[in-house]
C-alpha cells in the first residue's frame, strides 16, 4: 500500500464495511452467519470492559503474542545457524535438507497430537507447534541468502584479511540480512497462521482460543472481533518489521 | 504436573484436573471452589477440555491427573492401554444426548432416516449412541450418510438444511430443537435397553497409587456437590447459568437430562461396583469397545479383565 | 625504464628490471571443467612480475585475462605447471595480495569508511588508528565528503573509487585489478586513470592491470602484456616505450610513436 | 537437494530411521507416542489392503487432491488475472491490498466456522477455505512479478508496435512466468498445510481427516502412515512443479 | 555530405541536408521530481532531424542524451517546449520509431527468431511472411544458426545483433539507439560498428544514435551532436567532416583530421 493512493485504500474499505453493514441490517441474512457490525461493535466493547471467559481481553492478546514471540525466538536462534551452515557447506545442507523438505509442507495439525502426546497439554507444545511452523520458511531463507552471496564478495574479503570466522560473522551474516528479513516476514506470517491450531487443545485464552471457542457457542459478534483483532496485530507486526528492515537493510533492492 | 511427597497419606502439593463444561458435579465443584475449601495446601490447577479425545492425549502425555471423559473415549483409551482408571462416574448420560430431526425432513423413526443425512461428532458418545440406535431398529449404517461433525458445526449445517438429524449433546441440541427439530432417540432409551453412556472420572493410575487419599476426598468433595445439587437444584442452576453461557432455567433444564450419582450409589454392581469382579461399567466399556471393533471404528478387543482392572473403586469407599 | 624500439618492430623480448621477484609463473595452464566438457583456457604460461612494475594486460575478449587474474590472487587453482606469488607456491587469497574487479564489489552494509577500514579491522588495528588511515585514503581519492554513504548512494566512480581505496588501505605488496574502469563513462575514467597514475607513482607498489583499452594501457603500463589464443597464452611483453610518470592520454596521443605502438598492440589482440 | 551429495541426504533418512527404530523398539517410550516402523508398517499394509473406515486409501489420497486441485485452479483463475491488474494499476492495487493484507495473515481455523456457515459442510467450504489460503501468495506473487517488469520492456514492446492487450497478453504475462512458479510452489505449499483443517468437517475421506480420525481413536500408527504419506506426496508434488518450472521457464535466473 | 571546415575551428552551424524534416525539437525542457526535489534536466533544446541523417550524440555522463532519447521515443514527457516527431505533437511510442539500448533488452522468452519476429506479429502479419521476413533479416546479422536460442543462450555481442535485428524487422522510419555498443568488449564492438554502417549504407534509415566513444562516433556519424551542461543542452552541432561511406576506425584514424577533431570535441564535452 503506497500513500499515494491512500484515498483508494479508504474507499475499497469503507466500501466493504457498507457492504457489511447493509447486508446485517437488511435481515436477507441471519443474524448468525452475519452479525450487524454494531452487534460487533457492542461484543468488542463487551470483550474490554468484561473480558472473555475469565480473561481480560489484554490477557487473550497478550497470551498469544507470547506464545508467538517465544516460538519465534526459538525458531530465530536454531534457523539462522543452521541455516548459515546449510548454505555454505553443501553437506551439511544435504543432511539436514530432507528433513525440512518432508516435514515442511506437513499440515500443523496432522502432527499437533504427536506434539501434544510427546510435550503435554501445557505451552510447550503449543509453542512447539508455532516453532515448527516458523523454522522453516526462515531456514530456508536463511540458506537461499547464504548460496546467494557472490563467491567474489568472499574472495574479496579474504584478500583483505579475513580468516574463516571473520568471512562468517563480517561477510556472510550481513550479506543475508536482506533475505534473512524476507525470511521473518513470512516466517511469522505462518507461525500466525497456525495461531488458532495451537490453541485449540487444552487452552483457556489466547486470541485463538476465544474464536474456537466462540465459535463453539456460535457467537459471530465474538468471532467477528477475534477476527478483526488478529487481522489488525498482524497488520501492526508486519508493519513493524518492515520499519525495522528499512532501518537495519537500507541497501535492500539497491545493490 | 503432580509433584510427590512423602507417604501414602500425603495430600500432592499440586493437581492437575482436565475438566469439560458438562453440568455434572464436577463442573459444580470447580464452579463454587470447594475443591479449593477442602484442599486449602493443594494447588488446583483446572484444564478445560472438549473432548474426551484431548483428555486421552493429555493423560497419555502426563499433563493431567485427572480428568473427565465420556465412556467411548474412555473405552478408547483403556484398549490402547492408557495408564489411567476409571474412579468416578460424574453422570450418567440421560436425555441430555439424543437424536434430533428435522421436522420438514418428514423423518418420523429411526429407520426413515435411511438416505438422510445425520450429524454426529466421531468417537463420541453420542457417535456410539448413534450407531447403537441404528443398530437396535436394525438399520445398516451404511444407508444412512454420518457426517463428523462438531456441535457448532451441526448446529451451522442444520440452520443451512445440510443434515435432516443430529445425535448431539447441549447448548447445541436445545437450539435444534428450538428451530424446527424433535427428538427422535435419547440416550436414556437406549441406555434402558442396555447401550449406556456415562461421563467418568479417570484417574492416572500411578497418581491414584501416590495419593489414594487424596482421591477418596476428592470424591467425598463430588459426593458433596452431588447433595448439594439435590437440596437445591435451582440454586446449583444459578451457578451453572454463567459457566453454560445460558440463563437459570435452562441450566437447570440440563442439569436434569443427566443422572448424577453419588459414591455410595456406584458401588452398586450395576455401576462401577464394589469388587473387580463385579463391575457392571466394566461390562458397558467391553461392550462399547466391542461395538466400535465391530463398526470398524478400532481395530481389537481386550479381554474383560483388562477393563476389570480399568476400574478403581477403591475411592468409591468411605 | 623505457627501452627504446625500432619503429619497425616491437621488442618481443621481457623486460628487465632489478626490483625483487614476486610473481613467478612457469608453464602454467587452466582447464575448467571435467570430462567432455573440458575446456582449456589457459595454455603454457610464463610470466615474472619483479617489485614496482605497472604491468598492463590486453587481450581479445575470452582470452583469459581474468582467470589468469584469479589464479595470481588464489581464487582460482591451476590445472598444470607452477606458480609462485610472493614466496608461497600454494596461493590462497590473502591480505598482501589486493584485488580490484570492474564492478566494485563493496559490502553494501557498510559505510565507505567502513568498508576501507576493513581490512584494518582483519588485521586487528585498534579502532583510532584504523579510522586515521582510511580517513586519509579516503580523503586521497576524493571521497572525504562521501565517508559516511553506503555504497548505493554512490555513483559507478565514487564505488570505483572506494573500492580501489579500500584495497590500498590494506597496504597489500600486489594489486591486481580487472578492468577497473571498464563500466565508467569516459570522463570519470580519466579522472581515474589519473589518480590511479599519481597514487601509484607515489608507492610504486606492483601492479597487475587488465584493460581492454589500449591507451589505458599505454597510459599506466610500465610493461604491456597482450594475451591471445584460445587456450590463451602471453603474445607480447614489452616495455612500454612512450611510458611518462605524469601526463595524460591526450598528450600521450601527441607522442610520435604512439599511432604505431596502438596499431601494433590491436593487431597482436 | 543437489545430486552430488545424494549419499549425504540417504545417509541422514537412514539415520533419522534407525534412531526411530532403536528408540520405539527398546521400549523407551511407549507405542502409543511413538509406534515401531514394523507396526507403521503393517498399519499401511492394512490400509492399503483393507482401506480406512469404509474407504479405500486411494479414495482418501483422491478426495485430498480433488479438493486441492479445484481450490488451486480457483486461485489461478481468480489471482492471476486480479493479481495483473493490480500489478499494472496502482490504483486498482490499493483497492485490493486492503483485503489481501487483511486477510492474509488470518488462521483459516478463524473464519472456517464462518466459511461453514456461509458454505455448507459441503465440498464447498473445504474448498473455499484451501482457495482462500491458495489466493494470497498467488496473487501477492502476481504482483510483485508485474511490478518488476522492467518499464522498458514495455516501451520497448509499443516501440515494436504492441498495443495494450498485446502488452498484456505478450509482455506482462510472460513476464511474471518466473515469479509465478515461485508463487505457485509457495500458493500449494499454503493450501497443502491448510489440508487437515478443511478436513476437519464434515469429511469421512481424505488424508486430513483419516489422521485426524486416527488421533481420535489413539491409533498413533495410522497417525504416522498419513504423516509420511502427506510428506511424500507434497515432495512429489514439488519437484512435479519445478520440473515444469525448468520446461515452462528455461531463462528463469539467468536474465 | 561532409562540409569541409577549418582546421583551427569547427563550424558551428548545424547542417543543412535535403530530406524530409522527421524530428523537430524547440525549447524543449525536461525536469524530474516536483517541488524541492524538482532537477532540471534539459534546458532550451532545439534539434531538426532530417531523412537519411545519421546523428551521432556525444556528452558528459548525466547531461541528459538519453533523457532527450527516451522524449523522442515517446517514453518521456517534455516539461516545456514543443517537439514534433513524425508530424505527431504527442509524441508517444509507436512502431514507427524504433528503439536500442545499450543492454539488449530481448523478450527472454523468446527465442531470437520469435524476438525479431515481435513487431511484424503486432501488425498482424501472416506467420508465414513474418518468418520469411525475420530469418532475411536474422541472416544478415549473422545469427541464423541461432534462431532458435533462447537470449540466456546468448553472448552479450549476439543479444545486440538481435534485439538490432528485432527494431530492424520492425521497419520504422527512425532509429534511436542509446549506446548500443557500450557494454561490449573491443573487438565484438568493432565488428557491430561495421555491421551497423553496412546496414545504415544500405537502407539510409534515419538514425539517432548515442555514444560515449568519439571514434565511434567520428566513424558512424555524418552529422555529430555533442551535449553538454546541467540543465544539458547541445553545444555542437556539426556534419562529421571525416565520414566515409565504408572504412574503419584504422583507417579513420589515418585521417589527419581525426587528431584534431577528436581532441575538439572531447574538448567540448
Ligand atoms: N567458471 C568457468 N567455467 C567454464 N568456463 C569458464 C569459466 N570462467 C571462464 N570460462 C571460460 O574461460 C575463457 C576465459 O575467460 P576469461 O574470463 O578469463 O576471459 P577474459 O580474457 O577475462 O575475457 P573478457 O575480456 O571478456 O573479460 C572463456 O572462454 C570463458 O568462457
Ligand atoms: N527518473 C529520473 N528521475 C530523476 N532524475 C533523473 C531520472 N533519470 C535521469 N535523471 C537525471 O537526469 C540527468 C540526465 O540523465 P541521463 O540519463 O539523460 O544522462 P546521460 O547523458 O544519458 O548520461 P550517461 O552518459 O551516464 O548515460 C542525470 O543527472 C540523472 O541523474
Ligand atoms: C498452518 N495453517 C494455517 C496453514 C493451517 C492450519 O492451521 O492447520
Ligand atoms: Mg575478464
Ligand atoms: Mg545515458
Amino acid at each position: 500500500m503506497n500513500t499515494r493512493n491512500l484515498g483508494i485504500s479508504l474507499l475499497a474499505v469503507i466500501i466493504a464495511f457498507s457492504a457489511w453493514w447493509i447486508v446485517s441490517v437488511s435481515g436477507a441474512v441471519s443474524h448468525l452467519f452475519l452479525p450487524t457490525p454494531v452487534a460487533v461493535w457492542k461484543a468488542f466493547l463487551e470483550v474490554i470492559n468484561e473480558g472473555y471467559k475469565g480473561s481480560p481481553l489484554v490477557t487473550h492478546i497478550g497470551e498469544s503474542l507470547k506464545r508467538l514471540a517465544i516460538a519465534f525466538a526459538i525458531a530465530l536462534l536454531t534457523a539462522i545457524p543452521i541455516g548459515m551452515l546449510s548454505g555454505y557447506f553443501a553437506k551439511v545442507r544435504a543432511f539436514v535438507d530432507p528433513f525440512i523438505e518432508f516435514y515442511r509442507p506437513l499440515p500443523p495439525l496432522a502432527y499437533y497430537t504427536i506434539l501434544v502426546l510427546w510435550l503435554g497439554i501445557g505451552d510447550s507444545s503449543k509453542i512447539a507447534l508455532l516453532a515448527l511452523a516458523a523454522f522453516a520458511p526462515l531456514y530456508l531463507a536463511v540458506v537461499s541468502g547464504v548460496s546467494k552471496v557472490p563467491k567474489d564478495r568472499i574472495n574479496g574479503a579474504r584478500s583483505l584479511g579475513a580468516k574463516d570466522w571473520d568471512i562468517f560473522v563480517h561477510v556472510i551474516f550481513p550479506s543475508t540480512l536482506p533475505d534473512l528479513f524476507t525470511g521473518i516476514r513470512t516466517s511469522i506470517g505462518m507461525t500466525y497462521t497456525t495461531l488458532v491450531a495451537a490453541e485449540m487443545v487444552a487452552a483457556v485464552s489466547g486470541m485463538g482460543w476465544m474464536v474456537l471457542d466462540a465459535s463453539k457457542f456460535l457467537r459471530s459478534d465474538i468471532i467477528f472481533v477475534g477476527i478483526i483483532l488478529m487481522g489488525l496485530i498482524a497488520v501492526l507486526i508486519d508493519v513493524l518489521i518492515r520499519w525495522l528492515e528499512y532501518n537495519r537493510v537500507p541497501w535492500k533492492g539497491k545493490e | 504436573n503432580s509433584s510427590k511427597s512423602g507417604g501414602k497419606d500425603k495430600y500432592p502439593k499440586e493437581v492437575t484436573i482436565g475438566y469439560q463444561v458438562i453440568p455434572n458435579a464436577e463442573l459444580l465443584v470447580k464452579t463454587k471452589g470447594l475443591a479449593e475449601k477442602k484442599f486449602p495446601n493443594v494447588k488446583i490447577n483446572w484444564k478445560a477440555f472438549d473432548s474426551g479425545r484431548d483428555v486421552n492425549t493429555a493423560i497419555a502425555a502426563n499433563s493431567i491427573d485427572l480428568g473427565l471423559a465420556g465412556s467411548v473415549p474412555v473405552a478408547i483409551g483403556v484398549t490402547n492401554k492408557l495408564p489411567y482408571q476409571v474412579y468416578f462416574l460424574h453422570d450418567i448420560i440421560g436425555e441430555a444426548e439424543s437424536l434430533a430431526v428435522r421436522n420438514s425432513s418428514g423423518v418420523k423413526s429411526v429407520k426413515d432416516l435411511a438416505g438422510k443425512k445425520v450429524g454426529v461428532p466421531f468417537g463420541s458418545t453420542a457417535h456410539f449412541s448413534l450407531l447403537s440406535a441404528l443398530k437396535l431398529e436394525g438399520l445398516d449404517a451404511s444407508k444412512v450418510t454420518i457426517l463428523d461433525l462438531q456441535p457448532q458445526d451441526i448446529l451451522a449445517a442444520w440452520q443451512r438444511k445440510d443434515i435432516d438429524g443430529a445425535f448431539v449433546w447441549n447448548p447445541i441440541l436445545s437450539k435444534l430443537i428450538a428451530d424446527d427439530g424433535s427428538i427422535l432417540v435419547t440416550a436414556q432409551q437406549l441406555a434402558d435397553k442396555g447401550s449406556i453412556t456415562a461421563d467418568v472420572g479417570v484417574v492416572r493410575t500411578a497418581f491414584a497409587n501416590d495419593y489414594p487419599n487424596f482421591l477418596k476426598d476428592y470424591v467425598s468433595v463430588l459426593d458433596e456437590a452431588v447433595k448439594l445439587y439435590r437440596d437445591k437444584p435451582e440454586e446449583v442452576a444459578k451457578d451453572l447459568a454463567p459457566v453454560l453461557s445460558t440463563d437459570e432455567k435452562d441450566a437447570l433444564a440440563q442439569t436434569k437430562q443427566l443422572v448424577w450419582l453419588t459414591s455410595a450409589e456406584q458401588s452398586n454392581a450395576k455401576y462401577l461396583g464394589s469388587k473387580k469382579s463385579e463391575s457392571g461399567f466394566a461390562d458397558v466399556l467391553l461392550q462399547t469397545a466391542q461395538f466400535l471393533v465391530d463398526q470398524k471404528q478400532i481395530p481389537s478387543v481386550p479381554k474383560l479383565e483388562d477393563f476389570q482392572a480399568a476400574i478403581r473403586q477403591e475411592a468409591l469407599k468411605k | 625504464m623505457a627501452l627504446s624500439i625500432a619503429h619497425t618492430q616491437l621488442p618481443e623480448a621481457s623486460p628487465s628490471i632489478d626490483g625483487e621477484l614476486l610473481i613467478a609463473v612457469e608453464d602454467l595452464s587452466l582447464s575448467y571443467g571435467s570430462g567432455k566438457r573440458n575446456k582449456q583456457v589457459l595454455g603454457h604460461i610464463n610470466l615474472e612480475i619483479r617489485e614496482q612494475e605497472f604491468v598492463a594486460v590486453l587481450g581479445s575478449s575470452g582470452c583469459g585475462k581474468t582467470s589468469l587474474l584469479r589464479i595470481l590472487a588464489g581464487y582460482e587453482q591451476l590445472s598444470a605447471g607452477r606458480i609462485n606469488v610472493l614466496g608461497k607456491d600454494r596461493v590462497s587469497p590473502n591480505a598482501d595480495v589486493g584485488v580490484v574487479f570492474q564492478h566494485a564489489n563493496l559490502f553494501p552494509w557498510l559505510s565507505v569508511q567502513n568498508n576501507v577500514q576493513f581490512g584494518l579491522k582483519m588485521k586487528r588495528l585498534p579502532k583510532p588508528q584504523r579510522e586515521e588511515i582510511a580517513s586519509e585514503i579516503i580523503a586521497q581519492v576524493g571521497l572525504a565528503p562521501f565517508a559516511h554513504y553506503l555504497p548505493y548512494q554512490l555513483s559507478g566512480g565514487m564505488k570505483q573509487r572506494a573500492a580501489i581505496a579500500r584495497t590500498l588501505a590494506a597496504d597489500p605488496r600486489i594489486m591486481l585489478m580487472d578492468e577497473p574502469f571498464g563500466a565508467l563513462d569516459a570522463i570519470t575514467r580519466e579522472n581515474l586513470q589519473s589518480m590511479l597514475k599519481l597514487i601509484w607513482k607515489n608507492s610504486r607498489r606492483t601492479v597487475f592491470f587488465i584493460t581492454h583499452d589500449v591507451d589505458e594501457a599505454l597510459f599506466l603500463g610500465t610493461r604491456i602484456i597482450v594475451m591471445n589464443g584460445s587456450p590463451g597464452r602471453i603474445g607480447t611483453d614489452i616495455a612500454n616505450p612512450i611510458f611518462e610518470d605524469g601526463g595524460s592520454i591526450a598528450s600521450l596521443r601527441k607522442n610520435k610513436e604512439y599511432s604505431f605502438l596502438r596499431e601494433s598492440l590491436l593487431e597482436r589482440m
